[in-house]
């Protein structure tokens, strides 16, 4: 099973529909412990990138993700911005010039995603991030490929793992970002950036398991 | 939600439009990417001093756009840090041929925003600097935290590190003086009432009728306490001994080494006030609270530093940096030195922060 | 009560003093009576120019003492006109020997005050000139109510005037300008929030979630007409409307006859704009709204006044004349002449408004 | 029946305590139709007269009433402060040098109170002022006196005269004044000049009734 262009492209466009159905969702997580913009800028973005989708479109997979990833960049603003822009810049260039995926450059293509947003933002498993929703995720997608599963099956494990992370960040006290200014006040909520994750994965798979 | 709005999503764009419409002699705007900008920039051969970050904090940045002080400003969304393309847009349309500064406040928006900015004014071979302002001491701990936020010290700092560049000063003296300035500034502050943004269309928090927040952000980030409402002068010791009574504070930032091209960790620590400090006192009102109450807060501010030893040689009281219509305050004090106050002194045009001219 | 005061018969008390610790380059107070003065006071050969009323209105009229502007303010309890004791104590303190003239907002209290401070001053031989501002057109009629109310356009004669007086006019010339002045300016504001008199503790008035108040008053006195909260673009065009539509405007105030010594009658007319007309615009917070709002109004009132063939030469955007906490905005537009730009245009020195110098 | 310089000081005393028991009700009167402050100013001028009377005190009626008038002007401010203060001052300059006062002294002295009121502030009856609690109030004394009722009797009549007078506000459409800024919204509410009006003649009933 492989993951065609097409899917990639109808992937961003869920992604779309999906953070503007959970705009006022993530802005109110982010209102608990930031600054209550995640919702608005997330959408922003991913509006920007449908804007541009016509254009790349018939272009390969890598140049797809890295406008997705520029979009991003102009158009967010805030700590997502950057962070979800090189994510999707790195992602982009980790499959330049294909046009369909194996799960192997899915692993590839997701492990250098994780990379760059570690880089950019210096965060670890644990600090309350969107890290804590990806890093495990690209384990479990990994180890599940490694294993011989099938995209969609590794995907679901992905996006089980991803929305643990994500839960697991609501007894986390903050150390990176707008919520670490509330040190014990952090504790108790949802990270509004490993939400946003969670459900840009969930998107993939939802979109996979569509009839191609 | 109580504001003088059109569309939401509009906001941003058609108060830059009024800026422009009201001081042409002073600026200029860019639209997509956003940015404000001197109308007579470039200025050959001197320094190009730029900030930005979220919208909402008016009259900073854009206010703040003009003669003596900065030669651009890109202000993003509502309380959310711009893009890295409005900074480099910003950056060629000003570029003198002498380099450009960028001031950022320490937020992580901000800092990864700018950052790349960098890395883009580079690649295209203009030398440029980033400064951060972390001055905030309602945040303790910088091993756990994202580090002090930048406040009220970022309007001093963009008044005298506008007026050393327009002095002549070169792009490392001006971004060593703002490195001074940061680290002789400290500020705090705290709401009254929440403000609302206007996409989202309700408080970002809820307080109480009687109750206040101390050690608030500037983008209605909840502060460090919640407490029942205090008298103004009880608030203003709050302020100003957390502000006199803090501690050296050390942390690691990244600059930009400009001939490598690349980012390095420098450590900077800053001293405590100690008396006989002179210093710049700035009373600033989180946006809704009007001018009179900030006397009653500067009149008590008066009177602590002259019992701590410090003596104000110049002062700002007004609403500098704020959080659209939140009522509170921020104190801001900056240990200031002959070099600093000469440079605060020198003329200033900005649609915001006017003298000597 | 969400304000940073103390007790709130001190409020007035305590932000005078706030002033006079942040300013002594520029104004000095009394207290009990209550007044802010120039702190090189009495200018010899100067005529005095003298505003005063509530308090509330902050940075007006306190604000706008110094260089080039006004020689005393005086501050009565919140919204409370002050009483003719002060005004006569601050005559006495800031007469050169070249007369008074005292710039009366038109409310019944200010109006009875500040006349028996004329007859006060007039007994004690300092010659002596009652102007009154009535320029708000949201008062209709004047024969049915007590006549318009003094707004947006103080600020603009409190600022032409000064200038005049600095240049060497004499009492008649400096009256006749802001007489003049005033049959040329028209204002009218508009609120989103009540605000809260520190005395009594709850607000003014109510107005629902999704309400606002057109023609308010710059006491919180409720204004002409209640609705449903409109865009910002459908609020300054309801407010520049009415000020650029509004038909001439006859009515009789008193003025002192300063031989015989007594009240005399004078009916003035104002003329409504025109096509061609040169404005100086305002657009005022009422103190609770930002200046990122301020200028989206901005923005469409440079439409409409472009639109009907008005030229807007010289604005100030910010809070000027406010009402506490209030949030709203009022436009002010005067008609000005060569004369009053260039008494716009000189240098002012004062704590709000600052110029050229 | 006189009335003594004694029970002049006195009711000054009990026209403190009554407007500063009736500080809210005046300034929520002044809400409504003004600008909420009211009942503070007078509550904050009889305050001063309290601190001056014990200066005057051992002088006659005239320069107690004169000393009042001056204190209700620098202290009361607004537009309580001038009419007020007028009432008292003509209400001094009328009764000069007396230390007591007959019932025609009394019309004199309300006479001039009255009519100061006029002069300064040029409202008529039906305006929505204290005016029109003060014209039908010294119309009914006068009228009582002549009559040769007592001075009791006389006040009594002239305080029903006030509160009818006071009541009758309410329907008035308001012609001078902060509340003539409201037209046809002034209508419905009492004025508040014309109940501190009706307060302070009420107190002076009071006064008189008691044990002298
Ligand atoms: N240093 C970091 N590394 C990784 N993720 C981060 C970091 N800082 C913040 N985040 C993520 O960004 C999210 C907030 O994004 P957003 O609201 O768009 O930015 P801002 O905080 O500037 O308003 C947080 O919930 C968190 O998941
Ligand atoms: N021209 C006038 N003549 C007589 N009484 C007046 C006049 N104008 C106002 N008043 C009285 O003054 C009262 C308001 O007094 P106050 O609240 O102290 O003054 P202000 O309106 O200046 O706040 C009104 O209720 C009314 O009775
Ligand atoms: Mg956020
Ligand atoms: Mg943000
Ligand atoms: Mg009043
Ligand atoms: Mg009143």
């Amino acid at each position: 099973m492989i993951v065609t262009k097409d899917q990639i492209v109808r992937w961003l466009r869920r992604v779309a529909d999906v953070l503007e159905e959970n705009k006022e969702y993530l802005t109110k997580l982010d209102a608990a412990i930031g600054d209550a913009d995640h919702g608005i800028n997330m959408d922003r973005g991913f509006k920007r990138v449908l804007g541009q989708l016509p254009k790349v479109e018939d272009k390969d997979i890598g140049s797809i993700l890295k406008t997705t990833g520029m979009a991003l960049i102009s158009s967010v603003g805030g700590a997502g911005g950057p962070l979800y822009g090189t994510l999707f810049m790195r992602a982009g260039m980790a499959v330049d010039g294909k046009q369909e995926l194996t799960p192997e450059d899915l692993v590839t293509l997701l492990r250098a995603a994780v990379d760059g947003v570690i880089q950019r933002g210096k965060a670890e498993v644990g600090d309350k991030t969107m890290v804590d929703a990806l890093v495990p995720a690209l384990q479990a997608f990994q180890k599940a490929v490694e294993a011989g599963e099938s995209v969609d099956i590794a995907l679901e494990r992905a996006v089980a793992a991803a929305e643990e992370g994500m839960k697991a960040t609501i007894p986390m006290l903050a150390k990176k970002g707008r919520a670490s200014y509330l040190g014990e006040r952090s504790i108790g909520h949802q990270d509004p950036g490993a939400t946003s994750s969670y459900l840009i994965l969930k998107a993939l798979l939802d979109t996979v398991r569509e009839a191609p | 939600m109580k504001k003088l709005i059109n569309k939401p999503e509009n906001f941003v764009r058609e108060s830059l439009e009024g800026m422009a419409y009201a001081h042409p002699d002073l600026l200029k705007i860019h639209l997509d990417p956003n940015f404000v900008y001197r109308a007579d920039a470039p200025v050959q051969g001197k320094v190009a001093v730029i900030s930005g970050g979220g919208s909402g904090h008016e009259p900073m940045h854009g206010g703040f756009v003009g003669k003596g002080m900065l030669d651009a400003a890109c202000p993003g969304e509502v309380f959310t840090s711009p893009t890295p393309d409005q900074m480099f847009e910003a950056a060629k349309a000003v570029h003198g041929g002498a380099g450009v500064l960028f001031i950022v406040k320490n937020y992580t928006g901000d800092v990864m925003n700018f950052e790349m900015a960098a890395e883009l004014a580079h690649a295209e071979g203009i030398p440029v600097q980033n400064i951060l302002i972390d001055d905030d001491v309602a945040v303790k701990d910088s091993l756990y935290t994202a580090g002090r936020r930048g406040t009220g010290t970022t309007v001093l700092a963009e008044k005298i590190c506008g007026a050393a560049a327009e002095a002549g000063y070169d792009l490392k003296q001006v971004a060593d003086l703002c490195r001074r300035v940061n680290l002789n500034g400290r500020c705090m502050g705290m709401a009254l009432t929440s403000c609302t943004v206007p996409a989202k269309g309700t408080p970002t928090f809820d307080l109480g009728d009687d109750e206040m927040e101390i050690g608030i952000g500037i983008h209605g980030e909840p502060g460090r306490e919640r407490m029942k409402i205090k008298s103004a002068d009880e608030i203003t010791e709050m302020l100003a001994l957390a502000i006199i009574e803090d501690p050296a504070y050390t942390r690691t930032v990244r600059e930009w080494d400009m001939e490598k091209g690349e980012w390095v960790e420098v450590e900077l620590t800053d001293e405590p006030f100690k008396e006989g400090d002179r210093v710049i006192a700035m009373v600033n009102s989180m946006g809704g609270t009007p001018v009179s109450e900030l006397y009653v807060v500067y009149r008590k501010l008066h009177e602590i530093c002259e019992k701590k030893g410090l003596t104000i040689v110049r002062n700002l009281v007004g609403a500098y940096i704020t959080s659209l219509e939140m009522q509170g305050v921020s104190i801001t004090l900056l240990r200031a030195d002959d070099e600093m106050l000469r440079f605060w002194d020198a003329p200033v045009h900005t649609p915001a922060l006017r003298w000597g001219m």
